[in-house]
């Protein structure tokens, strides 16, 4: 357990970076700052053992190798996942979604399936299974939520027992802060026998997941969002898919045999990591990881969600503010609007205000719609934000909002 | 007939100037620009005069007298508009060889280089592009 | 101009790693070691304007976003092309070809299209198409070359005539060293209307490249090759390709317009560089090639010929030595064996001796089973070789055989 | 009837103990230890007996008497057969029960972990997997 104070010293960007000047980070959804360690760990691989892996008979190439697949082994354990092969690094979580639609699109996925997404999915996962969609007369189906964001649940069950090839769904909204309830959803796609991937693109960066309790099919993260670097992400695949998934890229290094006329692959996880990977990224990903643990996420969990809550509580009480999906348990993230005001205005007065927050549709155009908005303003907690933070959040709002009602929109 | 844009162009640096670095003072007289803005003709509020590429919706409409031309413009966000404002005020009425000839360097003047990234929030670029094109 | 001290003293390896204890590193077409410039270029933008890019309206995602279109220009300048909008960022020579072989499959490349690949392709430019001819009955046809590696331009002009969908070569072996006439090639190619990929992953970290002259219409190479960092590449396309070479990978930040029915694509490089890129690897990769070009890799290139000339010279006074494309001109890398010894007993004796170098198939098993060996000793150059550094190789190579010639294999 | 695999690898420990820190001792007595690993017969010459994931070639057979494992290996790099002689010391002619039950730390213990590494260079680790997978 670490106070925030630890964490924030743990941090360049409070000492050294835009934090040591007061300004204020809260666009952690679209990406984290990163720790000491994490720089630490490429640094040390790029001056000390900088070699490409898994082919080299020399010892830079074997210590690089061996601190690669330990960083497998960490991100395993993270996830709580007992066989490390089970985690294929890839660049980045829509690099693995990717993957994933043309790997199924090979065997599993048939011309007029249907596939499920919820109305709050990130661009993500929502176009690569939108192309399939297009060039096989596929049909994306919606997760039936109700106007409040809860399951529907036996519509969703009339839905599994109709038939779905696929359900692929974020664990939390990435606009709106709000999860999906994974676990019943799991358990009765599995009565049906519908393979289950879960976009945990935000999640796993304010809860920990034990996916060998869990027993997705698929889930798929960003290191970048997870306090690790940028280029690097994970695809896990449950025990069933590991080397029955087709592959989707290949490349050196996923080989056994390669002739003129035929190829064969490897088995695990090396099977779908085609190419050099993101080595030092991956190296980065695992101090990040061992951070939070040392961290103890659930701790950071816990803060996150008082700052979250005192949050919300301020903002209604503006009159000019709306909040969506107010008054629901909200994960890492927190939208609204102030009325007859454009997102990008406010958003470009709070920065010069010393805080950043995104605006915009934050790549979730059919939420957009569904909400009739055209854009949001969207606040982002992490593991380092203070109380202190939101405080300078919403004393900066106040002074945007002289500025704005000036005017009308 | 207006200025040259170069003397508008000058013209908007000093109004700026005044304000010395308070960001605060150039953000209102920003969104001013916006508000004295003339009203955008309904008939051309279509898609087809949607720049690309902001986060806010920026129309942008022209219509040619002799070899002038004229342009309307909005965004319902008030800096982008604002922004637009600032530079329909150097092209306005002004011929295709000088708008063409046109330098923009003077958002960088007033402290509006930000505005300029590539980012795709805002568009500015995307609008300098759209203005310079719809005479050539 | 920089000297090889100036180079060796902007490398931490020298100073700080395994080479400031003498520990040779020869394994450079594997990958290369960073000089200072990009890892300096990498912390500064983790701890100063670390955030998402192109779709914030804070500073710090401003800042990020004009550093990574920065970088664009950089590396569109540093292969000599005028409009960065043509060079795509990748995680990787590896995915470049993965994603233009898809791309292609969705358009171009129609069911029993040949595509013609030489026999010294690396595996990533040589199992994606080899996948595509699988699942489209295709043909993959052999660039045709005389047993000394010289094109058979009578031969390879009839090939065009009867028609090739595609050539997609490397430009440098990987293996072998030896470089192919691309200029002549691709002459030949654009009066026959064959469209030319070619894989720079080796010859890009040799000598410059001039791509608004050689008219390539594809390219791709790694950043890592280069002297940048791992998890980054480049797809370079032709003006013609820009915007009409098919998308195969989706996400946020490639769309103008979503719907649940429908999505439009922006034009541009950011249609093809769907979700957050490598963004430190991006500012990695324009410091590496910022630093090749402040110390003039034209001058390099020169002095890595020299040291391979030495090399050879030397190797081909060793009876047992088999020096593959012997006499032929090489850029980066040589390959031999011991006769009647394995390449790994080879590798691992050296590797005790202090030197790095690559054994085995070097992800070019068509060409093993062309030269019919299993593997062979890859000897890889780079602007920080030294002669000394080939002597060293040289006397370690003279003791190792003083092992092993004590055994018949 | 062999030694038990625990005195074997403690007898192997010895053994290198003796060269100290000297690498090339150490290799010299590894490739020895290939030239004495008994010829491979050539029925097994095979694919089915290859071991993947190795650079040099490496062939595993066994056969079975009453409830022993007598092993045959073959390798075309000499470092790697003499790593697999060294394995097969240990576990050759013994049960199931001991092999299943063999810690194969001694590798560690005369400085050839790096061999252990996941790199598919060496294969050691799937040597020692096909091992313990034979006997289940
Ligand atoms: C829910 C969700 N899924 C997927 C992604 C895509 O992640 P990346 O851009 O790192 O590939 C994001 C990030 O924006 C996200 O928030
Ligand atoms: C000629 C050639 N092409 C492609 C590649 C693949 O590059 P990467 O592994 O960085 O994707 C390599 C690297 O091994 C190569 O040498």
């Amino acid at each position: 357990m670490a106070s925030i104070n630890d964490i924030r010293a743990a941090f360049p960007y409070f000492s050294q970076g835009p934090g040591a000047t007061g300004y204020v980070y809260l666009d952690n959804a679209a990406t984290t700052q990163k720790p000491f360690a994490v720089l630490e760990a490429m640094n040390q691989f790029y001056i000390h053992s900088c070699a490409n892996i898994h082919r080299g008979v020399h010892r830079l190439s074997q210590s690089a190798s061996i601190a690669f697949e330990d960083a497998r082994g960490t991100t395993a354990q993270y996830f709580g996942v007992n066989n490390p092969q089970q985690i294929i690094f890839t660049s980045g979580a829509t690099e693995s979604i990717n993957l994933l639609a043309q790997g199924l699109a090979k065997s599993h996925l048939k011309p007029g399936d249907s596939i499920m997404l919820s109305v709050l999915e990130h661009h993500a996962n929502f176009l690569p299974w939108q192309e399939w969609a297009h060039a096989h007369q596929g049909t994306l189906k919606t997760l039936p939520l109700t106007s409040d964001f809860e399951i529907h649940w036996p519509e969703l069950e009339s839905h599994f027992k109709s038939g779905i090839a696929l359900l692929s769904i974020t664990a939390v909204s990435n606009t709106l802060g709000i999860r999906l309830p994974l676990e019943q959803i799991i358990n009765m796609a599995k009565r049906y026998g519908v393979p289950v991937c879960i976009d945990a693109a935000q999640l796993a960066a304010h809860q920990y997941m034990n996916l060998d309790t869990l027993q997705p099919d698929f889930l798929v993260c960003s290191a970048h969002k997870l306090y690790g670097p940028t280029g690097t992400g994970i695809l896990y695949l449950a025990p069933s898919w590991l080397n029955s998934l087709p592959i989707s890229k290949t490349g050196g290094g996923a080989i056994s045999k390669v002739s003129w006329e035929k190829t064969e692959y490897v088995d695990g996880a090396l099977r779908y990591e085609a190419g050099t990977p993101n080595i030092a990224g991956v190296l980065g990903f695992a101090a990040a990881l061992k951070k939070l643990q040392q961290w103890d996420l659930a701790t950071c969990e816990k803060h996150e969600q008082q700052c979250l809550n005192y949050l919300e509580q301020q903002l209604i009480q503006i009159p000019e503010i709306i909040v969506y999906a107010q008054g629901k348990p909200k994960i890492g993230s927190l939208s609204f609007n102030v009325k007859g005001h454009h997102a990008f205005d406010v958003g470009s007065f709070l920065d010069r205000y010393q805080i950043a927050v995104r605006t915009g549709h934050h790549c979730t155009q059919p939420l957009m719609t569904h909400l009739n908005v055209s854009g949001t303003i969207r606040v982002s907690v992490g593991i380092y934000t203070s109380q202190d933070d939101i405080n300078a959040f919403i004393n900066a709002l106040k002074k945007t909002l002289v500025h704005l009602l000036k005017y009308h929109a | 007939m207006p200025e040259t844009p170069e003397l508008i162009a000058e013209t908007i640096v000093q109004e700026f100037s005044e304000f010395g670095d308070d960001w605060t003072l150039k953000y209102e007289f920003l969104m001013e620009q916006a508000i004295h803005l003339e009203p955008f003709p309904d008939t051309y509020r279509l898609d087809a005069f949607l720049i690309p590429g902001c986060q806010s919706q920026v129309w942008l409409a022209v219509e040619r007298t002799e070899n002038r031309y004229h342009f309307f413009a909005d965004s319902d966000a008030l800096i982008t508009k604002g922004m637009i404002a600032l530079l329909l005020r150097v092209v306005q009425d002004q011929t295709a060889a000088a708008i063409s000839a046109t330098s923009f360097d003077y958002i960088t003047k007033i402290g509006f280089h930000n505005q300029l990234s590539p980012t795709r929030a805002n568009g500015l670029r995307s609008m300098i592009q759209r203005i310079k094109q719809t005479v050539v």
